[in-house]
């Protein structure tokens, strides 16, 4: 069920982010199973907020959406000690570089959340005669799941998550939303 | 000497050698402050073996609290390390002083160590730690203010000399 | 008051306009020499700067500089106009240190250069953009009268035409 | 050999490790590192002789921590002279300094 | 009376920290206001009001055909152009059709030729460009579109929000050409 | 040959395996109430889905730290910057040799224990400092050199303190130490020594780096400290000796100034325990209150108040113990 | 590299340019794009010796998404939903900034009821706005807990302007001639009650907050600004009201119907960043009593004025300036038209844009957390900045 997916097992590691690469402590395939509930159940997010999505990011991490549910809370200041990057914003040609960069200071595995219409095709930034922004995220970086919105809700990033985690272990852990209300 | 007691030795030489090497032959100055740290943990652990536990932890404390601390400043301070200086290739010359420098005060002095072995004790006898506080307190009290007295001329002379005025706004 | 304040000053053109239809108080029109006078002036009249910019018309680049009084009602819009081939201006960054980043901005999108700012570079494009997005092409710039309302003009020197619809179009750009 | 020349002898060793710094390190730091060592080396030897001799094991202990309380004195001292030396200078290199004499 | 404050001062600063230690452990113990999501959902009358990506209203005298007219104005008005929508072609007329209709004109009759119906085959909404402004829902002169509430959807790939909205009409006129909607370059 | 191992080296072998699973239990236990009670403080559930109310989010975390992809930055001295976080992390075991978590319940009763503890707890500092200057970053050189600053100012009252406790009962053993406190609340030493307690657990906050006072790795200034080079177990074990040295305070802490093992009714392990919960609660409890204080006034704070209380309080202990 | 494909190279051109005249012994240290302190995408290049900061010098244009260059191409309601982007924090007041610029060059009277609904949307947003800032804020300072119950409070007046507006975030239901959507009972109901419920939160955030005698340490005498340096920078809004300049554009350009509701304007006379925090937390009470007072006489009637402009509406030629009072300062918008299809120029004046301007003077000579802490008292919003 993991080799699905290329991007989120063996991840290309560009070998020019400013590193030199140890392989990963344990990387006997045996227990690759074990280790990848465990990081579907520990994506800790980098804290980076590009624009007006980043907002419903830090809403989605307090206290009426919570993501510290699935243990997504710990949001790392530092690319090196984090797992997922939300790309929660426009993403300019300036800052471009930074992205690729923090993107590759990340060890592996890391995925990428493009949250927002603006990360995944600019939204509605992108116009004739733009000259300023870059077209979707994933045409600098490999994305593994989309959320779409102007922003989006709280709950479709927790969604964008569950999908993540889905990808990395093969199933969805929890019910489909409805029903229940608060 | 008990085999065990022999063996913690033979470690412990061993270490404090390895780590005195590293201190001085490192080319990173942070690399020889971390041998410097290896050594005083060996000679902690010789303490150790003398019975003389107190001085141990004293050893881990001041010099691994506080005096290995005061030299990385010196040299995160300075900027020592890096390139240049330590990292250039030492000349055969210079390294032979050096070596004939070491070598000959402590080769003599091993030679009349050996050549007058004192008469040593089996076992280390242990001094409780009252007698070695009233020791400190009454019959070398000078000693006790005199280190003091360095210690506090030391504190202030360094702040003293690395005084600078903060910039006004 | 402004007419009082600016009357040592050449001003071109100084009307006033009506603030509930443009939001402005004054609008004054400057040749390039006289904008550092006028705002030193300002500023010790206790004006703050507000926001500067340049409309890209068919006579040139006409820099718009708005102060506001922030104790009462009372914009101003400072506009000098600067041609096209050599648009080059003096910086007010000295009085008004805020103007450096409106000044840089202004650079970025129009390519007008303010001489004497104190940190000429790229503000909001990355450096390496060479080109200055808000420029218009010669066809689909406008004539300024064609969008700036005249006001209530108060002085106004001998040779100023620009707010004078003209008979026939085509002037082309006249530098000030 | 008895005990007492063993550890009598890897506090020689230490002062020679010592001693072989302080000669072939070049920048004042080096040295005070080397000086550490030989610092180390003394006590070492002090407590050996106090504590496996008929001397007295009291003083030996005072004496080793007499030295310790030296060693952090001078190395505080020497850090203090680091920095004002390259702070002047602009190096900690002793052939720099010897001939930069004003 | 300042030496007195000068005293008191930091008592007062402690006290300040007391006081904080107070207010959270006061909300350690009250209820929580977490949303369990998957589980729960946000109260629908709130979720009711939130504009999400928009949907094509039914005909009001057949629900399985949409109300649109393919008039195009949304398309124009579309501040990011993310709405595709492309009329209902005129039908063929097959030729023994047009020989009839020819004839008919050749008698001078009124001869009544198959007119495009006003109806949209392809109406697609690019929902990965769209800022919900709601500027298509306000300029729409039949008011045939209108926000859903489809709040959670995600995707793994750029394509999966390119909305066909004509998928929940069955009887909604479909291109001639069974070609795949095709995907706006980018 | 077993008879030539002495039965000390035995107990402190099996002592040091239940000591090591001690630390990696409390650690786990400790992220979880951490994250748990940083949650109900917030209003909000906090871990809640991986395993029943999130017990298991612990397990996750360190398996997946331990999956990480290990990065060495370039520019980094690589043997030093590994052997940072083995440095922090290792002493710490150490300081639990002493400790005396029940009337026999002691890894090996060292009549110095004290000292044992204090001159450990010094590596810490060391391996800060390493950190952050070998991982070739300068938020973490800043971080380190704040870190150094910070613990050796705070030392010295924390030795003031623990000092005045050792004067009372002339003794560096922990376990002698609480041995002379009584069972019942009022005759533990924070009655007698109330200001000594406040300082010590003031120092204690600084000596592990916890808000208030974590300037090290303020996030809003410093990115992640010195830390901030670290991936995968390297920031691991850095975060597995925050939690650790947390335990060792707590514990020195309950032990000096609290009775230790001893409480009304039946003396035993769960009173130190309990002991040392309530302290952890009250060092999550402040980190979740409080904003960080500045990196001037944490230097203030020390030496124009507490150092002075402390020197008082010793000179105030010591006279009264010749008086009385 | 993709970027590079681009045409753009590693953007160190900032460093390089920053570089020059450094002195020997310092630091220079890179805050961001990436740094928890700066709120997004801003970069700070500061220089420092120590701890002390000795020069400092944002560099902005990460977010730099073309507002003005899109005016070019778009006719004026199809730029609308764009306000809600230019400041996420306090959309309606950008809202209210364009059309009020356009109402204004083309005259038109807007419904009484729609300029009510208008004052509560924009006061409840400018509420949401501060608590976002206030979160955001005491986050920068180490505390953690406070953005919690500000984001709990702050959700609570969310969903009350999703009804009013349709979004949680970027608001854009203001239309030239009126608004978009009508209040209801339900909405009505739901401020009446909320109004009490914030109301006992302020004293609970003050408790927490602003009496912590660290919080209070940290912000006292840190950053002060005089009167004229705002001058000089064009600074606005809390950041002026802080430093004793009673200027309030709301008040002061008597806009809208303001005037008919019984309130202050908050001012401080310190300058420092603790006043620049109160400010915004007086403010928070204001907007409470002006919502309270419109809530009370919000009259009957449309919400769209009679021929209002559609899409392709063309605005009349001339030229207007509007500013108003958004949450972060004064938000103005100069509007020149043609009488085209489209505007011919708009230029967006975005209060924080001044109000960064003037941090890099301010910074001098502070240690890093009290710039940072002086960063965060300027309530940044870096879409704003960089528009």
């Amino acid at each position: 069920m993991a080799a699905q997916n290329p991007t989120i097992v063996t991840p290309e590691i560009p070998d020019d982010g400013g590193v030199r690469i140890v392989p990963p402590v344990i990387g006997v395939k045996a227990v690759q199973d074990v280790l990848d509930v465990c990081r579907a159940m520990s994506l800790w997010p980098m804290t980076f907020g590009l624009a007006c999505c980043a907002i419903e990011m830090m809403s989605t991490s307090m206290a009426r959406f919570d993501i510290s549910r699935f243990g997504a809370e710990v949001f790392r200041p530092s690319p090196r000690q984090s797992d997922l990057l939300i790309v929660a914003g426009t993403v300019t040609k300036k800052i471009a570089p930074a992205v690729v960069r923090l993107y590759e200071q990340m060890p592996a595995p890391r995925f990428v959340l493009a949250l927002g219409n603006c990360a995944i095709s600019g939204g509605p930034f992108k116009f004739e005669n733009q000259y300023g922004i870059v077209e979707g995220v994933d045409q600098l970086i490999p994305v593994d799941v989309y959320v779409p919105g102007c922003p989006p809700r709280p709950e479709a990033l927790l969604e964008g998550l569950f999908q993540i985690q889905e990808k990395l272990t093969g199933r969805r852990w929890w019910p489909k939303a409805g029903g229940a209300v608060e | 000497m008990e085999i065990l007691a022999k063996l913690a030795f033979t470690i412990y030489a061993v270490i404090i050698l390895g780590g005195g090497l590293v201190a001085v032959s490192a080319k990173s100055l942070v690399r020889s402050l971390v041998g410097l740290i290896v050594t005083f943990f060996g000679v902690s652990g010789m303490y150790l073996l003398l019975n003389t536990p107190f001085l141990a932890f004293m050893q881990m404390l001041i010099y691994v609290g506080a005096v290995c601390v005061l030299v990385f400043f010196a040299v995160m301070l300075t900027r020592a390390d890096g390139q240049g200086e330590e990292a250039a290739p030492i000349t055969a010359k210079r390294r032979l002083y050096a070596l004939a420098a070491g070598l000959l005060p402590a080769g003599g002095l091993a030679l009349v160590l050996v050549k007058h072995p004192g008469i040593s004790k089996i076992l280390p006898e242990e001094v409780p730690l009252p007698a070695l506080g009233s020791g400190l307190l009454e019959q070398y009290s000078l000693n006790f203010e005199l280190i003091s007295l360095v210690l506090l001329v030391a504190m202030s002379g360094a702040v003293l000399l690395t005084w600078e005025r903060k910039e006004k706004k | 008051m402004i007419d009082t304040l600016f009357s040592p000053l050449p001003v071109q053109c100084l009307a006033k306009c009506d603030p509930a239809r443009t939001g402005l108080a004054w609008s004054v029109f400057l040749s390039s020499a006289d904008l550092l006078p006028a705002v030193r002036l300002l500023y010790q009249a206790e004006y703050a700067l507000e926001d500067i910019t340049a409309i890209d018309a068919r006579e040139g680049y006409l820099l718009v500089y708005h102060f506001d009084h922030m104790d009462r009602q009372g914009r101003l819009a400072l506009r000098v106009l600067i041609p096209h081939e050599t648009p080059e201006i003096a910086s007010i960054a000295s009085v008004f240190q805020g103007a450096e980043w409106h000044e840089r901005e202004t650079t970025d999108f129009y390519g007008i250069v303010f001489n004497g700012n104190p940190n000429p570079i790229p503000l909001l494009l990355a450096p390496e953009m060479k080109f200055h997005p808000l420029r218009k092409e010669d066809g689909a710039r406008v004539s300024l009268i064609d969008m700036l309302p005249v006001g209530e003009v108060l002085r106004s020197a001998p040779g100023f035409d620009l707010l004078t619809p003209k008979a026939a179009e085509g002037g082309g750009a006249t530098g000030a | 050999m008895s005990a007492l020349t063993l550890y009598q002898l890897v506090a020689l060793m230490l002062l020679a490790i010592g001693l072989y710094g302080i000669v072939q390190r070049r920048t004042l730091v080096g040295m005070l590192i080397s000086v550490e060592l030989m610092l180390n080396g003394a006590g070492l030897s002090i407590v050996a002789a106090a504590q496996l001799t008929e001397a007295n094991a009291m003083l030996g202990q005072l004496g080793t921590l007499l030295v310790m309380g030296l060693a952090a004195a001078e190395a505080t001292l020497v850090l203090a002279i680091i920095v004002v030396v390259s702070r002047r200078f602009g190096t900690t290199e002793l052939s720099a300094l010897s001939t930069l004499k004003e | 009376m300042s030496a007195i404050k000068k005293i008191l001062q930091p008592v007062a600063d402690l006290w300040s920290l007391v006081v904080g230690l107070q207010i959270t452990g006061r909300n350690f113990t009250r209820s929580q206001v977490t949303v369990h999501y998957p589980r729960q959902e946000v109260d629908p009358e709130v979720n009711a009001s939130y504009r999400g990506p928009i949907m094509l209203v039914a005909h009001p005298r057949n629900q399985a055909k949409p109300k649109c007219t393919a008039c195009m104005i949304c398309v124009t008005a579309c501040p990011s152009s993310c709405i595709t929508v492309v009329k209902a072609p005129v039908p063929t007329v097959t030729p023994e059709q047009e020989k009839a209709f020819q004839e008919a004109e050749a008698r001078g009759e009124e001869v009544e030729r198959p007119s495009a119906p006003r109806e949209p085959v392809i109406w697609i909404n690019d929902f990965s460009l769209c800022s919900l402004c709601g500027v298509c829902v306000e300029a729409c002169p039949t008011h045939c579109i209108e926000f859903s509430h489809d709040l959670y959807s995600v995707g793994t790939s750029r394509s999966d929000f390119m909305h066909d909205l004509l998928v929940p009409f069955p009887e909604a006129l479909r291109p001639a050409t069974p070609e795949a909607p095709k995907a706006e370059e980018n | 040959m077993l008879s030539i191992i002495p039965p000390e080296l035995i107990r402190i072998v099996v002592g040091m395996v239940a000591v090591m699973a001690f630390v990696a239990i409390n650690v786990l236990v400790l992220v979880y109430a951490e994250r748990k009670g940083a949650g109900h403080i917030q209003r909000r559930p906090g871990p809640y889905e991986v395993g029943p109310h999130g017990i298991l989010q612990p397990l996750a975390d360190a398996g997946k730290l331990m999956g990480k992809q290990l990065l060495t930055p370039i520019g980094a001295d690589p043997i030093l910057y590994w052997l940072a976080p083995i440095l922090s992390f290792l002493p710490v075991l150490l300081l639990f040799v002493p400790m005396p978590f029940g009337p026999v319940l002691t890894v090996q009763e060292v009549n110095l224990g004290l000292l044992l503890i204090l001159a450990f707890a010094g590596i810490n500092v060391l391996a800060t400092l390493l950190a952050g200057w070998s991982s070739n970053n300068k938020f973490g050189l800043l971080g380190a050199a704040r870190a150094v600053s910070q613990s050796v100012a705070y030392e010295i009252p924390l030795l003031l303190c623990v000092l005045c406790i050792a004067f009372q009962y002339g003794s560096l053993n922990l376990s002698t130490i609480v041995e002379a406190q009584g069972s019942w609340p009022w005759q533990w030493n924070f009655v007698c020594q109330p200001l000594a307690f406040l300082i010590f657990l003031v120092s204690s906050f600084a000596e592990t780096n916890r808000a208030p006072f974590d300037l090290p790795e303020a996030e809003s200034e410093l990115t992640a400290g010195f830390h901030t080079e670290y991936s995968g177990m390297g920031f691991g074990l850095f975060f597995m000796a925050e939690y650790a040295n947390m335990v060792v305070v707590s514990g020195v802490c309950a032990a000096l100034f609290l009775g230790g093992w001893k409480g009304p009714g039946i003396d035993g392990v769960w009173w130190f325990l309990i002991k040392v919960y309530a302290l952890l609660g009250l060092i999550i409890w402040v980190r979740w209150t409080y904003p960080r204080v500045r990196f001037d006034q944490l230097l203030n704070l020390n030496w124009k108040w507490l150092l002075p209380l402390a020197t008082l309080n010793l000179l105030a202990t010591v006279f009264l113990m010749k008086v009385f | 590299m993709r970027y590079e494909e681009m045409g753009l190279t590693e953007g160190d051109f900032y460093s390089r340019n920053f570089q020059k005249g450094a002195r020997e012994d310092t630091l220079i240290l890179n805050l961001g794009p990436q740094h928890p302190a700066t709120h997004g995408v801003l970069r700070v290049i500061v220089e420092l010796d120590g701890e002390y900061v000795i020069r400092a010098e944002p560099v902005i244009g990460y977010l730099h998404r073309m507002h003005e260059k899109m005016a070019e191409g778009r006719s004026l309601y199809q730029y609308l939903p764009n306000m809600g982007r230019v400041d996420y924090g306090h959309a309606l007041g950008w809202n209210w900034a364009l059309v009020g610029a356009v109402e204004r060059l083309a005259g038109f009277e807007v419904p009484e009821r729609a300029e009510y609904i208008r004052v509560i949307t924009t006061e409840l947003n400018r509420i949401t706005s501060h608590l976002l800032w206030w979160g955001a804020f005491t986050l920068d300072l180490g505390a953690i807990t406070p953005i919690m119950y500000a984001f709990d409070d702050r959700e609570r007046l969310l969903d009350i302007l999703q009804m009013a507006t349709g979004s949680r975030l970027t608001h854009s239901s203001f239309r030239v001639g009126g608004v978009c959507t009508d209040i209801n009972d339900k909405f009505v109901a739901a401020c009446k009650e909320a109004i009490p419920h914030m109301r006992a939160r302020l004293p609970m955030y003050r408790d927490l907050v602003t009496g912590n005698t660290i919080l209070r340490n940290r912000l006292e005498g840190v950053g002060v600004f005089d009167a004229d340096l705002c001058r000089r920078y064009g600074g606005s809004g809390p950041v002026a009201r802080g430093s004793g300049i009673d200027y309030d554009v709301r008040k002061t350009e008597n806009l809208s119907i303001y005037s008919r509701f019984d309130w202050k304007v908050a001012v401080q006379q310190a300058g420092d960043s603790m006043a620049r925090y109160l400010v915004r937390m007086d403010e928070m009470e204001q907007s409470l009593n002006i919502i309270e007072q419109a809530l009370a006489s919000l009259p009957e009637g449309k919400v769209m004025m009679a021929k209002a402009p559609k899409v392709t509406w063309a605005v009349p030629k001339g030229e207007s300036y509007f500013a108003f009072e958004a949450a972060r300062g004064k938000a103005g918008v100069h509007l020149v038209s043609n009488g085209g299809k489209f505007p011919y120029k708009i230029k967006l004046r975005s209060p924080c844009f001044s109000n960064l301007s003037l941090f890099a003077e301010a910074a001098r000579g502070t240690l890093l957390a009290d710039a940072l802490a002086i960063l965060g008292s300027l309530d940044l919003v870096i879409p704003e900045i960089d528009r």
